[in-house]
């Protein structure tokens, strides 16, 4: 099991995947649109070559089984909205009060905002539904992570990732019926697909701009501002656990709050080490490590058991396959998961 | 036949009477004893300043039996909304949200907190008995306001508004306010329109919401209300609309009642009043019935009156009438077809 | 003697020597043969579409020597401002900040983002030869459209602006762009009105402040070039504010200029136009200036002429006059004094 | 010299501290201004004793001299904003972009905000002139923040501290002369003082209340956003050592930097434990400690050289007399300053 850049011959198997990943999963950067998928390898392709702009590029990964079999897939983008805004929503808080009065009330107020322009994004995470559980969905997280600490200069001084708000079983966002659709005029999973593929003109020209008192929504809507969906609590744990943290951005549609954290702050960024590759045993104190061939077009990361030992990080033989390595040569590498002491830092 | 004069002291008991009988939300007209007397002080002085343009005077009028001294109604003029402070209305605003690209063409309804009819004068404080409501009686304490607006126009703005009530229920709870001020306020519709009516208006900027508020997002109940009209302020409402008031930019942030407004020299009974002498006699057997004004001040009085005139002419008054306008032979009067 | 009618696509090569003369900022009459054409067929079609209500119509109009063919002067209407997509000014909002404790009392100006004059019916596109603007045919060529809108009130909305071009530099810099639009857009003044000439304007919905803009805070010459007007806009603006158009609510976005407004059943020369039939014979030796119309679409003509004319009589026309205006007699003109 | 708290009887030392303070530094709370100190040292005296709400409570502190002259002063408020709104702007983004016009511009933009409410502040920071430098600043500083990792409950989950904005030798502030001379019509210094005597009602009555586009601002206002006054640096530092961040709220009148940091990770908080006093030689091996005697109203604080051994804290006899205390009293203490290798994590 590896995770390796997208190459257009994935496109049939990424179709495929999509397909799957479309109905009802709300995974809005990865919509089933053939042309745009497309466009988006293509785009991926160019990053990994690194002819692209810091404002296109896109780094889209594949998880791939020893059978060359893809089921999975996930993304990483350099820097967003330099092309064209990037909107949330803001929660912050209006108090009126009057002294005279003795009168005091707080209301959470939405604004509308670009604030997270320019910073790198997580998106885009589909696993096929056999391989969840496991270290695949460990793996294909927190490669990303990886392969932005080996080439930090691609990427913003922070990273941001949006997580699904609520919805219910018919996935109708509470938020969405509050609020979006009485400008957009439409359904929450078109809004969502046309953003998925692309079209962001029609936020600015739809949306309301002025800031809005949460008071004027449904209470299922305030409720879930900030939330993520119950699908999400597992990507929103694994974020915690590498130092995202919520600071009060959300999405505009559905309200999913967006996590947050300095580059250097991730914990696979500040942690991961380069080591020399050693070929062996790693023995009974070995622990899961994610492992990254130091390559940025041939870029290969996998998980494997492994321990650090003088410098070198000791593998079995498959993983060196895995990663086409011989002993000898560099990576990066780090715990796959916190270390349970390190949570308390 | 009723007279209408300024407002004093004495009429302080019968002017509590009718407050206590006005709807929740004529907050110039407050049931407190002290208040109106206040009110009546305001008024007397306001009447009795020299004026060389319009400032914090407030005039408060009367409609009296003249017999029995009973008072069947009252009205009054601000001549500056918001004197020192700022007067505030919610502004009906359309923002067109629309893209091409995707064929939506939205027309989006905001209200926005405005400061827009600051300064104009005000037409406030109008009630009448029940029984007077259909009646022209209830016209001349209403317009006989413009007549004397159209006397003394140094001491009004160029511009005009009336607020109308708008709806509440028994309970005094307003679909309006419980949707929109009551988040800001946290207190009831009847509370909150009776702080407005006993104290300075300052808290309004510490508490009034100032983004505008998207109206798709209110409750029906609220979208409903708005710019609807109490059915005590309907006939209000109605003498204003012929008068040529326009209804529909501007609401109460209250209750969401229609704010009307109009230049001062475009209402109809400021523009078509005209100006004659009066000549003192056998008065009009039959004819038109007018509205007519003595063009005073501490001494205006109005009244209703059916003349047979030409304009041009003087007006042919019988000695009764004369005696209750206060007008002798020769004097002018200010008079508009009812 | 000259005539206003609708252009042809004949009249290109000339309608193009005119835009060429205009100034920047008149962006309903670009410099570009293309566009040109454009606008002319749009016009043919508004003409001889059968139309019910206000649409996506544009009307344009030439002046015509009839004699040598020659143009000397176009105007337009749009039927709908913003058709489709919404029409954009600044509104000249006042807010009062004020504190009774700290007895401080500020008026704040600021401009507000608003769509309020989409759908209005709008004038446009309105140019003269220098050598012709202090004479009436000026007023012919503009004033015509309004003679226009009130043979078919139909075809118009309610309500009417006309944008006054604001004022800009010998170099095409405005100090208005260069103080608000300039940060929003990055470029010069030229190049967006040029823009804004010849595009679709959906990108003002990506590029414009939705936040009100605090006129403190703007440079003097920008806060000074705020509703003023571009001398070569002068004439328009004296001729419509004749017509009883009002002009301190709203601002150009992009130049500050002046957006006049009125109700179009209030502008003059619609409220004050008749109608009579034509005789044809001597024609009025002596007399007063008449603009007359002839009530047509796609054959409107309008000029000016002497006459010596009782309302309710019928209007004497010269046999040339009636041919140049494509009258027979007993015909109906619309005509309103100069 | 030990920090406590501040007393009535400290009023005419206060009042000459005051005076001293208010010329031309720019010490908003804490101006010259006899009426509102006794009113604040009475509330202080009132908080100690536990008797004030939250919403009121503020802990006003004195250093003190062995001789018992008091040469400074600083405060911790419980929670603000819970009267009155408390304003600042927050520095968010406008992103104007039209990908058809291949246009993108940038706009800082400043949103008023009462979205700091509740947390507790860091304020009134006062030390006379001739006792900067040494110690004496440090323990001062600090020394609130021992008291709040001692009575944790009493405060918020997050402590915020306002900085001193840019302002040049005549004290103008060049933010104040772009933005709130034009609404407020007073001189900065004016501005200032009402809000440090807890006028802050005409605040809501005068403020702009729309977002603001940093582009109307003058070149100096910009330059002054999120800028600390030069004579703020040591205290940014300081605040900046113990956790503390600017995360885009700046003051609304100068535009000051306001810093924050969640309570459980202010070093102090984190670091701080509570020991058993022992008194003997602290030796070589010493490092200055802040040292708490574990009382709200009796409170002592000071700093002294210590080391820690076996769960005692070992301090000089003149120490233990400063705290009050005997041989096996508890203490909370602290390493004064970070250790350098606690910088890095």
């Amino acid at each position: 099991m590896i995770v390796r850049p997208v190459r257009n011959a994935d496109l049939p198997a990424l179709v495929d995947l999509a397909r799957n990943a479309g109905v009802g999963t709300g995974l809005t950067s990865l919509p089933f649109n053939e042309e745009r998928l497309a466009q988006r390898v293509a785009m991926a392709e160019r990053s990994f070559r690194g002819e692209a702009e810091k404002a296109d590029a896109d780094y889209l990964f594949v998880l791939e089984t020893d059978q060359e079999r893809i089921v999975g897939i996930s993304g990483l983008t350099a820097a967003v909205g330099l092309r064209e805004p990037w909107y949330n929503y803001r929660v912050g808080l209006t108090v009126t009060a009057s002294r005279e009065l003795d009168l005091y009330r707080e209301i959470p107020t939405l604004f509308l905002a670009n604030d997270l322009t320019g910073n790198s994004e997580l998106r885009s995470l589909f696993l096929q539904a056999d391989h969840r559980g496991g270290l695949s969905g460990r793996l294909l997280a927190r490669s990303r992570l990886l392969f932005l600490a080996e080439f930090r200069s691609l990427f913003a001084d922070k990273v941001i990732a949006e997580l699904r708000g609520v919805s219910d079983a018919r996935a109708r966002s509470p938020f969405w019926e509050s609020l979006g659709r009485h400008f957009f005029r439409m359904e929450f999973r078109r809004a969502d697909y046309l953003t998925g593929v692309g079209n962001r003109a029609f936020i600015a020209q739809l949306m309301p701009k002025f800031p809005l008192y949460s008071c004027f929504l449904s209470e299922e809507a305030r409720a879930a501002i900030g939330h993520v969906h119950p699908h999400g609590e597992p990507a929103l744990a694994m974020l915690r656990a590498e130092g995202f943290s919520y600071q009060g951005y959300v999405d505009i549609f559905d309200a999913g709050p967006v996590v947050e954290c300095e580059t250097a702050k991730i914990r696979v960024v500040r942690d991961s080490q380069t080591l020399v590759l050693a070929i062996g045993t790693p023995e009974e104190e070995a622990e899961p490590y994610l492992v990254h061939n130091r390559q940025r077009q041939d870029c290969r990361i996998t998980a494997a058991p492994a321990r650090v030992a003088a410098g070198t990080l000791v593998v079995d033989p498959l993983t060196a396959r895995r990663l086409q390595l011989c002993a000898g040569a560099q990576v990066r590498a780090v715990p796959l998961v916190a270390r349970p002491h390190g949570a308390g830092r | 036949m009723l007279v209408m004069r300024p407002a004093q002291m004495a009429d302080l008991a019968e002017v509590q009477r009718l407050a206590a009988d006005s709807p929740i939300g004529v907050t110039s007209l407050p049931d407190d004893r002290e208040r109106l007397a206040e009110k009546i002080a305001v008024s007397e002085s306001s009447f009795a300043a020299e004026v060389s343009f319009n400032g914090e005077e407030r005039y408060f009028f009367v409609l009296e039996e003249p017999g029995s001294g009973r008072l069947l109604g009252c009205s009054g003029i601000v001549a500056s909304a918001g004197y020192s402070e700022a007067f505030y209305s919610f502004r009906n605003e359309t923002f067109v949200h629309a893209s091409r690209e995707l064929k939506i063409h939205n027309k989006i309804h905001v209200l926005s907190i405005c400061h827009d009819l600051t300064g104009n004068s005000l037409l406030s404080s109008f009630h009448v008995e029940p029984a007077l409501v259909h009646t022209p009686w209830a016209e001349l304490i209403s317009r006989g306001r413009l007549l004397f607006m159209a006397s003394h126009p140094e001491r009004f703005a160029d511009a005009v508004v009336v607020e109308i009530l708008g709806p509440s229920d028994e309970q005094g709870d307003s679909p309006f306010w419980d949707a929109v001020g009551r988040h800001f306020f946290d207190m009831r519709y009847a509370a909150a329109e009776r702080l407005s009516s006993l104290r300075s208006r300052t808290f309004l900027a510490e508490l009034m919401p100032h983004y505008p508020i998207y109206v798709p997002l209110l409750p029906d109940a609220a979208q409903e209300a708005m710019g609807q009209v109490h059915p005590r302020a309907q006939i209000s409402f109605d003498i204003m609309t012929r008068e040529g008031f326009e209804t529909e930019h501007y609401i109460d942030i209250f209750d969401g009642g229609p704010i009307l407004h109009a230049r001062t020299s475009g209402v109809c009974s400021i523009a078509r009043s005209a100006v004659a002498p009066a000549t003192i006699g056998a008065g009009s057997r039959s004819g038109r019935l007018y509205l007519l004004g003595n063009g005073g001040l501490q001494d205006f009085r109005a009244s209703l009156v059916e003349l047979d005139w030409t304009p041009g002419q003087p007006l042919r008054l019988s000695a009764e009438t004369a005696a209750l306008l206060g007008v002798g032979e020769g004097d002018s009067l200010r008079l508009v077809a009812l």
